[in-house]
């Protein structure tokens, strides 16, 4: 049982990893603001998703993995904010055109 | 282990920093007209309080000793008046006094307004300053001391800027990061003087340090840091357009006090923390500085257009005799006769300077506020419609150049001694010459001041007599300093193990 | 144990990489933004050097809110930045201060390394006196107890730099609102996380703060939290900066220092010392201080972002 | 080499980067940003000694942590006081130069 658990704790976080470069490389290479942000909300949203899904069977207690979810769900808020107020500075500047 | 503990009126110590700093919190909160009051009530309670702490200290013969919560250091913090505390405490309060009244006539509400800028920022950082030179000349503990070396930053830096004119700005900020630069210094050696000794304390530190690199780095980085709010020569470059560009009242705090803070813990690094640890180099180097900064200093001031930059950078020049205690009361054998007397004589150069300079700035601003500007070129015969201004700014600057009978003259002859007597004759000789270029930018003064008008002398504006009167008491403080006698003072070794075996011999 | 090690390696590196990228880019916005990654990253070698509430006060102050407050200094000044660069101090200048760098850092690393060992410590004197204070976090009853003196006079010089940036406003603007209108936009993004997130924030806030008592947290974290939710409503424009001159504000930023004092002084008659808490009841007057430093911190930081008033009110 | 002194390290690095950048930068913002920099190095030798101080159960020795919550409050306060006087000169000026106004000019 917990050496399945820990397959999975392994497999989810390292998927989670494998997004967040993905994301680091989009970012660094796609050509202008939007298509960048695309590639950076890919890694917060699935790789932070895949990392704190990994991490959930290790948590201490039902406290401890509300936690964890909750850091998620804020992530995903501040993240979706940020995403949508850069976008349409970079509509206004003319950048993403 | 040293186990201290609280003396019977130890709390004097704690109030003579609740005090001030309460105040803050109630003139914040009432605000208007109201900090104007709660500061000028704070007035002679704070003095109060610090003649008391004198008396107490005097009285008792030993330092005064508070343990802040029963908190035994070094996991607590705690409060300690020895006899050089005693005196500063004083010192700061009567200055304080003399700039809190000056300044009621510039910084009262107007009627029309329930609350203005500059009433409120002066009167709450007037206090702010107080309570953070209180903390400075009573903290025991390096870091606590760090705390109170920012407040006096933050109660200092925003009086620069007062007056709200861009080049006040610019000094303001300029000092600011000066300042900055030098307490993050002081911060990263209590870093390392911890992690060598597991203890902020003073007296548990001059029981642990040894001479080792952890201390070497640490005192250097302490030092260089003190040095750049010191403004010592060559870092003195922040010091004349911030203190010649603040309110008159504003200034005198800034020469007279603040500056002397962070000198004061300078001393109180070396001489308690890290007794005898000073190496002779290290010494002769911050002497040599001194003896920079009162050359430099004093010629740039001989050059001047400006009055209140003139006494700007006679502060400059001043500061460095204060560092002739570090090659002259200090050194590997203790015992000698000539340490007991430039240790006495250092202070009371810094003591004596503290109310000529606070006399002088505020005489420099009555006059300006009479004129309209402060172009010495132009001040020919304002002696004549202000005559207690110009004779208050005499008398300080009798005192600055060491002419009898004056606070200076002692001072200054009992290093001029101390330097002969110490075979270290070099100090001598730029002690006099700073005397005769002092004598010069003074009488320069003074010669415009008195000599005739060309053409008619019209006055802007009238000053009150009681504001005059307050810079010629700061002159004569500073004068009455000049009856004392000429030997080693038993009030300032007060609570010294280290030095207080000079007296005797 | 390798691994943690090479992560320790790889951390610092990037700590480093970060703060020369910082000092050398050209532009100053981006050198600001580089300034947040820098406090976060800062933030992971405080949990790596087991100090997580150090880590949660850097995230919070030194990259959150600094970040915040040097981002907008940043925005302001972009039009000023062309005519600094005659003024960059020549080649030879540049190089000696660089060699001088070197070797205060290299001194500083030969102190580092010849720290004695073991190292001296207050740990167990700072851990045989908790029962007394009736905390379980050695940090919070360093702060509030062991040098509860030096916390309360940091309090003083957070009003002071507060009354410091407002005496730089206009004359004619005293008394009035920090910054200039904000202009609410209904549909916005902002305006639709600053519905949602304060409430948690809140929540948040007031956990780091209660849970500081025995746990990493307290009353710093905890009431920059709640500053950040403040500041967050105010750009927003759901909530108006209040004007300087409001009573309920300014006993509001006082509050925690107030207190402080209070309980500081009464120590004098009811326990043996100032700041001294009476047997038995340190744990509760700790909280009760705590909680309005929470207040007060709060409202401290959100004033000292929003800046000197710039409106005057209208009446 | 452990973990203490490594970051030990990294703080005297960092330490010397910011006096760099403070003395170096023309700019007042650059400066205030080193400044902080700076801050960040300090505060990480602190950090160093906590860290070497672990005992009785303690991950570190809480007095020098609890130095540093303070210090980031104060670096702060300093931070806040700067930029407000930066604003202002920026303001009134329309430039943000430490020169004196004989000096700014060409």
């Amino acid at each position: 049982m917990s050496a399945l658990l820990d397959a999975f704790s392994v497999l989810a976080v390292s998927a989670g990893a494998f997004f967040f470069l993905a994301g680091t490389l989009g970012l660094l290479r796609f050509p202008d603001a939007l298509t960048r942000l695309h590639a950076l909300t890919k890694a917060d949203n699935l790789g932070l998703g895949l990392v704190v899904l990994g991490l959930l069977p290790r948590a201490e207690g039902p406290l401890a993995a509300l936690k964890l979810v909750a850091v998620w769900l804020l992530a995903q808020l501040a993240g979706a904010t940020v995403t949508q107020l850069i976008g349409r500075a970079a509509r206004r500047d003319g950048k993403a055109a | 282990m040293i186990a201290h503990a609280t003396t019977a009126s130890g709390f004097l110590l704690v109030l003579a920093i609740v005090f001030p700093a309460a105040g803050i919190l109630l003139a914040l909160t009432l605000g208007g007209r109201h900090a104007e009051r709660i500061t000028l009530a704070l007035l002679p309670v704070g003095t109060a309080v610090a003649i008391a702490i004198a008396c107490e200290v005097w009285r008792a013969g030993d330092a005064l000793v508070y343990l802040l919560g029963g908190w035994q250091p070094p996991l607590g913090v705690m409060l300690r008046a020895d006899g050089l505390s005693a005196v500063m405490l004083v010192t700061t309060s009567l200055v304080i006094c003399a700039a809190g009244l000056f300044g009621r006539a510039g910084f009262r509400t107007p009627e029309n307004l329930h609350e203005a800028r500059a009433p409120l920022a002066f009167w709450t950082l007037l206090l702010g300053v107080w309570a953070a030179l209180n903390a400075v000349f009573l903290g025991h503990d390096l870091f606590n001391l760090y705390v109170g070396l920012e407040l006096l930053t933050f109660g200092a830096v925003p009086l620069v800027a007062l007056s709200g004119r861009p080049e006040t700005l610019t000094a303001a900020l300029r000092y600011l990061l000066f300042a900055l630069l030098g307490s993050v210094l002081y911060l990263l050696g209590t870093a390392l003087l911890y992690g060598a000794h597991g203890t902020l304390d003073i007296a548990l530190l001059a029981a642990r340090v040894r001479p080792e690199p952890v201390a070497w780095v640490a005192a250097a980085l302490m030092t260089a840091g003190l040095l750049a709010k010191t403004a010592l020569f060559p870092l003195h470059l922040w010091l004349p357009p911030a203190h010649a560009g603040a309110p008159a009242a504003a200034s005198a705090v800034l020469s007279a006090l603040v500056v002397k803070g962070s000198f004061f813990l300078i001393v109180r690094l070396w001489f308690d923390a890290m007794p005898g640890l000073m190496p002779q180099a290290a010494a002769q180097l911050l002497g040599t500085l001194g003896a920079a900064a009162i050359l430099f200093g004093s010629v740039l001031a001989l050059r001047q257009a400006r009055l209140k930059l003139l006494i700007a950078y006679s502060t400059v020049a001043q500061i460095g005799y204060l560092f002739f205690l570090f090659p002259l009361a200090m050194g590997p054998d203790l015992g000698h006769s000539w340490q007991a007397a430039a240790w006495t004589g250092g202070w009371i150069q810094l003591v004596s300077h503290a109310f000529a300079k606070a006399a002088m700035f505020l005489a420099a601003g009555l006059i300006a506020e009479a004129v309209g500007h402060d172009r010495i070129a132009e001040l020919a015969g304002i002696g004549r419609a202000l005559p207690i201004s110009a004779l208050a700014f005499g008398l300080g600057g009798l005192s600055l150049m060491g002419v009898p009978p004056s606070g200076g003259f002692v001072a200054k002859w009992l290093l001029l001694t101390a330097a002969v007597e110490a075979g270290q004759w070099w100090w001598a000789l730029v002690m006099l010459a700073g005397g005769l270029l002092a004598g010069g930018y003074v009488f320069r003064v003074l010669g415009q001041l008195w000599g005739d008008a060309n053409g008619s002398l019209a006055l802007r504006a009238r000053v009150s007599r009681r504001r005059e009167a307050l810079a010629l008491a700061l002159a004569l403080c500073a004068l009455s300093l000049g009856f004392l006698p000429l030997q080693p003072n038993a009030l300032l070794q007060i609570g010294r193990p280290h030095a207080a075996e000079l007296v005797v011999r | 144990m390798t691994i943690s090690i090479a992560i320790d390696v790889g951390l610092a590196l990037l700590v480093l990489a970060v703060a020369a990228w910082i000092i050398a880019v050209r532009d100053a916005f981006a050198a600001v933004v580089g300034f947040v990654a820098y406090g976060l990253l800062l933030a992971l070698v405080w949990v790596r050097l087991a100090a997580v509430d150090v880590a949660l006060t850097e995230a919070a102050i030194g990259s959150g809110v600094t970040g915040g407050l040097l981002l907008a200094a940043a925005a302001r000044l972009r039009s000023s930045e062309a005519p600094a660069a005659n003024e960059r101090p020549g080649a030879t200048l540049r190089v000696l201060t660089a060699l001088l760098c070197a070797g205060i850092s290299l001194g500083l690393a030969v102190a580092v390394l010849s720290l004695p060992d073991p190292a001296p410590t207050l740990a167990p004197m700072a851990a045989a006196n908790l029962p007394a204070t009736g905390l379980g976090n050695g940090v919070t009853a360093v702060l509030l107890a062991y040098r509860a003196f030096d916390t309360l006079l940091e309090k003083v010089v957070l009003l002071l730099s507060l009354i410091g940036v407002w005496s730089l406003a206009p004359d004619r603007a005293w008394g009035g609102r920090p910054g200039p209108r904000r202009v609410v936009r209904p549909d916005g993004a902002l305006v639709f996380l600053t519905q949602l997130l304060p409430p948690v924030g809140i929540v948040v806030a007031i956990y780091i703060f209660w849970a500081g008592a025995d746990e990493p947290g307290g009353a710093f974290p905890g009431g920059t939290i709640l500053a950040a939710m403040w500041i967050l409503s105010m750009l927003a424009g759901l909530v108006e900066v209040p004007a300087i001159s409001r009573r309920s504000l300014r006993v509001v930023l006082v509050l925690g220092a107030a207190l402080f004092f209070a309980v500081g002084l009464a120590g004098f008659f009811v326990a043996d010392a100032f700041l001294a808490y009476p047997m038995g009841y340190a744990k509760p007057l700790i909280l009760v201080i705590e909680a309005a430093l929470v207040l007060s911190i709060a409202a401290i930081l959100g004033m000292l972002v929003a800046g000197p008033p710039e409106r005057t009110e209208e009446r | 080499m452990n973990t203490a002194a490594l970051f030990g390290l990294l703080g005297a690095a960092l330490v010397g980067l910011g006096l760099f950048g403070l003395v170096v930068h023309p700019n007042p913002l650059r400066k205030i940003l080193a400044f902080n920099l700076l801050g960040g190095g300090v505060f990480l030798v602190f950090g160093a000694v906590a860290r070497r101080g672990a005992a009785a159960g303690m991950g570190g020795d809480p007095v020098p942590q609890a130095l540093v919550i303070t210090g980031l409050v104060v670096a702060f306060s300093a931070t806040a006081l700067a930029v407000s006087l930066l604003l202002r000169l920026f303001q009134e000026t329309g430039r943000t130069t430490l020169r004196d106004e004989d000096g700014g000019k060409p």
